[in-house]
């Protein structure tokens, strides 16, 4: 990002922000901050970009395409394990909200139980976090059939199993009439941040007030969407029309005990602790998702919000 | 052998861009008889023929063939598939009436004996001179056992002496099997020697000019030394000649 | 032929097919009573075109744009290298086999590239339809060029014609029958690289082309979403094709014999 | 020529520009200190090659059955149909621009049906990239029979050949080289179709094909390993590739100008 | 006008597949004479042609034209460009060689005019005859004023009438501008009436079997009456006729 570029008529200092999906409740908090004008009292003209099944969101951050992007955790530390510069200034999610669901009428009453089983599931072995439950449980008997956008052939009973966002796929298959049981990753231990909000290292060095006022305007956003939903949800659901306005209540109402906790009852919403990044990185070597050698090198990955509480002036 | 007869009455071809190349012609074909066309060039002979053939259909008047003739037809180019050496070229219309590859075989050679390419039957057309080709042409019209026999200047790229050898074994042959037979021709000692019947053409649209029946019985070399062959040719010459002077 | 009969002549005959194959794929669904999610009605595909046209012809007008671009590029720098490659011979040996890896690197692998070197939107998506469609107009454009007549050639030769003469004059001529099968294979590849190139992409703007309709529909098992989409890109493509088609109709109708 | 020197001739120059484009690639990386998650070293992506050998080659032996099995039946399926359609002149004009359906529906939208009816595995994978890869060899085909030469098809309408006869002695080998373009076209999207078959219905695992594992580097941003499985893929379609071409000029070698 | 000398001196030419098409060939065609070639069909005239051409390269031998020419060559086939109209073909040379849009369809027509297809200049190939397509051929051999012409059969598929019109132009033609040819023909009374010097070969490969001087001045439709004429005719024939006999 350069500084020079981008400064609108009003004074406004445009920003892109690179979304990882589609326009949904996860990301309510940004596009509260847009739609009521957050943004643009802290100074920005906020481009909020969509996103979708296969847009390399951590990868346009970490080479400066976009100035923000939002990312998860272990994305963002592989990413600067292979030489990204992103680092992280916002975690929306504070408890990982990555699960598996299986139907309600599954046989299996555990996520043990369906680990060690012989089932398919429906699942993007490379995932993190799939990983961590081969490491943990023995997975050895179970395949893994991709996750391609579709959940067709979960509901058609070809899979045992499938990923999952918890605010987002289960409350879809409940509208759709399909009742499922969600079992959290992030209860096992494999408990990263999400909805991570990284800004470009060059950016970040050059101009860190103005990444401290975008991500206060961020976080001012988020609790404005909270303090009241539905409006914005209507907005969303107006950029992605696929989405089923009680997929989209339902999501929205699911959001908050995943974006508030102990530390942002203290310390504002988007906190970070220097334990939870260092067990993350700690269990991604245990995975082998990176080695001793890039941890090693992985340097200062996040850089918290203003302990005071928002605002945004 | 069943001897084919042909009759063309009133026949007409105008090509769609508008081109008239063969105007109300009325033709007999004499079951087991030669007929020779001669005519300028452009004037209609190859149409005629396609039409004879089938393979073009004429936009007014009729064509009877009676009875369903086996046909042999030389293209006025040798036509041959790039891909087949000469052998499995000329042997083409046999397998596609299904002869056995044996039978193939041995009648491709008997008829590439003749024309003189006994030693190219495994040359393929790219590696063929220009008379080599057309001779191959030639064998491949010969080789289904034709009933009838539409042939477009088959030796027009031959030496003469190739030419006249070639003459005579096609007048022995088609005179022992009596096939019906067109033969298009710029020779006209050509079309003495071989024809019983020469029928001089106008320029396009061809129309008949004159029609010379040849009063020779047997064909052999002696006759091109007779007087009246000469003396044939030179009238026939003269009305084709004046048949051009008169449209040009 | 008049324009407008060939035209029509070249219209209904899929277009009987069309409604035919849809019948069928009705009574499919109805027979087999085949759930919603998995394979919607036609009619309620064509139900779901018209309830989201507003967005799902802006959606196409954006996909368009990107296959045509796309596919003019793929056409322009198709026959130019493939002529180029026929020109020179070590070239032809050297590169030619390399261009195949234009058609054989997944997009989401070089995704990141794509859109940091042409940009957001239009530029990458363009670029997607490009290099998915360019290498049948190289194939084509090469494979015409080296089956030039030799005795043709031969008669250029002759009379001392340059390189580049002889390509004009004989070779693009002779190799055009050709070029358009490249062209009419690139046209379906242009479509689907414009909306592989549109999951991959990423977007700014508020509304989505055909890609990422597709791919947000799919996600919130919107199927019959899924299918309009497929069906409008589907069009395009057609539209491509038929217009491609008349090109080589028009170029070659006269003399060639694949035109009759 | 003899073979060996055939292949040989045909290797060497591709290669000799795959070791330049290398070093540039390398190059570039340094001198411009591309990172790594964006763009790897060519020597990185050996290296890793190197590293999971056993799991790359297994990869690379999962998706070639794949491709091969598809690239096969794409060839049958292709020549049968393409011939099909020009025997019928009502089907060519109803059916064929209907058949680039096949290319531009893109996978993702089908994939659900895929994986129903084919089920998940080499099944739907090897349907991927059938139906990928079948489009050019039907283009191709039809393409060639439609400029069958006027004079030859007369000649043999003169001896009452029959349709199939006339298919089979003249307008098969006079379409070869057409068809081969189509196949040489189809060789390199048979490879892709695998590979996105298998972004959406091969197993993972243990049992992952090279696309299973390009998905999974991605999602790990090991690019790395994305661009050595791209690169076995790429290997993959040069050999196919580099048969079709065998095959073409065995075939056309002794009489078409285009195998000289 | 520049006038062409060609030294032919131990040409020989084997085809790849061990075909020996021309033997130990010297030939010197004499700048401004016009040199025919007599052989049997097969023997390597039309090979000849094109080492001359220089779009073959002999095996053995060297092969010297000086100064560097212009060539006319008409093939044997007529090699039109299916998809340009006859003009544009006739013009293909003078195009070839940057003249002026004008100039190529002023000279394109008058050699159509020379040939008789003035009103053929908008067909495609595809519509012509056999007849026509070959003197679209030799009208596009001539456009370009060449100081080199090499005819390899032009008028083999044409009329008698025709034929002999068009040797009476040629014959004037090539005289007033001394033109170097070469010519190809099968017929024996084309080479005298054309030629200052008539090559007899033998069948392939082809040797030399006899030159004959042709004494005729000035080339005109009376000499054919000539008694030496038809002398001449017939010496040739005899030794085309012994050569072929030696070695069948
Ligand atoms: N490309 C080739 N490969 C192999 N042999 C060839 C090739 N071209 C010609 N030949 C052979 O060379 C010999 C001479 O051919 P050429 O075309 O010169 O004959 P020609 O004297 O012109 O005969 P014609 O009067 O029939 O035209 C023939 O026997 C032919 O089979
Ligand atoms: N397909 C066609 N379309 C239009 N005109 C055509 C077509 N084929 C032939 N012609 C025209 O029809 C006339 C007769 O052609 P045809 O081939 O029958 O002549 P020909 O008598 O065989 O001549 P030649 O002795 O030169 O072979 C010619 O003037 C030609 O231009
Ligand atoms: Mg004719
Ligand atoms: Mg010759």
């Amino acid at each position: 990002a350069d500084a020079e570029s981008g400064k609108k008529d009003a004074g406004l200092r445009t920003i892109t922000l690179q979304l990882n999906w589609f326009p949904e409740p996860e990301f309510g908090g940004f596009y509260a901050a847009k739609e009521r004008g957050i943004f643009e009292k802290a100074g920005f003209d906020v481009q909020l970009i969509k996103g979708g099944a296969d847009v390399p969101a951590p990868q346009l951050v970490a080479s400066g395409s976009v100035d923000f992007a939002v990312v998860s955790a272990p994305q963002l530390v592989t990413i600067r394990a292979r030489g990204g510069k992103a680092t992280a200034v916002f975690a929306t999610f504070q408890k990982a909200p990555r699960a598996m669901i299986v139907k309600r009428g599954s046989p299996f009453t555990t996520l043990k139980e369906l680990w060690e089983s012989e089932s398919t599931v429906m699942a993007q072995d490379g995932l993190v976090f799939i990983r961590w439950l081969n490491k943990i449980y023995d997975g050895s008997k179970l395949s893994f059939v991709p996750y391609a956008g579709s959940n067709t052939p979960f509901v058609e009973g070809k899979v045992a199993a499938m990923q999952a966002f918890a605010t987002a796929e289960p409350v879809q298959l409940e509208v759709d009439g399909v009742m499922t049981r969600v079992y959290m990753v992030g209860e096992t231990g494999y408990n990263p941040y999400d909805g991570v909000v990284a800004v470009n290292d060059a950016l970040l060095k050059a101009e860190p007030e103005l990444v401290a006022r975008f991500t206060a305007a961020v976080r001012a956003g988020w609790e404005s969407y909270l303090a009241e939903p539905e409006p914005i949800n209507k907005v969303i659901g107006g950029l992605n029309p696929d989405l089923k306005s009680s997929v989209l209540k339902l999501a929205g109402s699911k959001l908050r005990p995943f974006i508030e906790s102990e530390g942002t009852r203290s310390n504002g919403l988007g906190w970070m602790t220097d334990g939870r990044w260092n067990d993350l990185l700690s269990q991604l070597q245990s995975v082998g998702e990176i080695t001793k050698a890039e941890t090693g090198s992985i340097g200062r990955i996040f850089v918290n919000p203003s302990t005071k509480s928002s605002g945004g002036s | 052998m069943t001897n084919v007869q042909v009759r063309l009455r009133a026949v007409e071809k105008v090509f769609p861009g508008g081109v008239e190349a063969v105007a109300a012609m009325d033709l007999d074909l004499a079951p087991g008889r030669v007929t020779a066309l001669l005519g300028p060039t452009g004037c209609g002979k190859s149409t005629l023929l396609r039409l004879i053939g089938g393979v073009e259909t004429p936009t007014a008047g009729s064509i009877e063939i009676d009875p369903l003739p086996q046909i042999g037809f030389c293209f006025q180019e040798p036509r041959l598939l790039p891909w087949r050496n000469v052998r499995r070229n000329v042997a083409l219309p046999l397998e596609l009436a299904r002869a056995s590859r044996e039978t193939c075989r041995r009648e491709a050679d008997r008829r590439l004996e003749m024309v003189g390419l006994g030693d190219a039957a495994e040359f393929l057309p790219a590696a063929l001179s220009g008379g080599m080709r057309m001779r191959a042409a030639v064998a491949r019209a010969f080789i289904a056992d034709p009933t009838l026999l539409l042939l477009d200047e088959p030796f027009a790229a031959l030496d003469e002496v190739t030419r006249l050898r070639l003459d005579e074994e096609v007048a022995a042959l088609v005179r022992k099997r009596s096939i019906t037979v067109l033969l298009v021709t710029h020779s006209i000692a050509e079309a003495v020697f071989l024809a019983d019947e020469v029928v001089v053409l106008s320029p396009r649209p061809a129309r008949i000019l004159d029609r010379f029946e040849i009063p020779f019985g047997e064909r052999n070399a002696a006759l091109r030394g007779h007087e009246e062959f000469a003396a044939l040719q030179s009238r026939i010459y003269n009305v084709l000649l004046a048949g051009m002077e008169a449209t040009s | 032929m008049k324009y407008p009969r060939i035209i029509w002549n070249s219209v209904w005959p899929p277009a009987v097919v069309v409604l035919i194959l849809l019948s069928l794929w009705h009574l499919a669904v109805v027979l087999f009573s085949i759930p919603e999610f998995l394979l919607p009605t036609p009619w309620s595909v064509l139900e779901r075109i018209y309830d989201q046209w507003p967005r799902l012809i802006a959606a196409t007008g954006r996909t368009a744009t990107a296959t045509l671009l796309g596919f003019g590029l793929s056409a322009v720098i198709g026959i130019v290298s493939g002529s180029l490659l026929s020109l020179v011979p070590l070239a032809r040996r050297g590169v030619y086999p390399l261009t195949l890896l234009l058609q054989m690197v997944p997009l989401v692998a070089i995704a990141p590239m794509l859109v940091i070197w042409f940009g957001y939107g239009l530029p990458s998506v363009i670029a997607a339809a490009c290099i998915v469609s360019v290498f049948p107009v190289i194939a084509g454009t090469l494979d015409g060029l080296q089956s030039v007549d030799a005795g043709l050639a031969e008669m250029f030769r002759i009379h001392r014609a340059g390189r580049i003469r002889t390509w004009w004059s004989l070779g693009l001529p002779w190799s055009l029958p050709s070029v358009f099968t490249g062209l009419r294979i690139a046209a379906g590849l242009a479509v689907i690289g414009a909306i592989v190139g549109e999951f991959v992409g990423a977007f700014g703007g508020d509304q989505a082309p055909l890609g990422a309709v597709i791919t947000s529909a799919l996600k919130q098992n919107q199927t019959s979403t899924v299918f309009a989409a497929v069906t409008l890109a589907a069009m395009l493509g057609f539209a491509l094709f038929g217009f491609v088609n008349l090109a080589g109709w028009l170029l070659l109708g006269r003399w060639h014999e694949s035109a009759r």
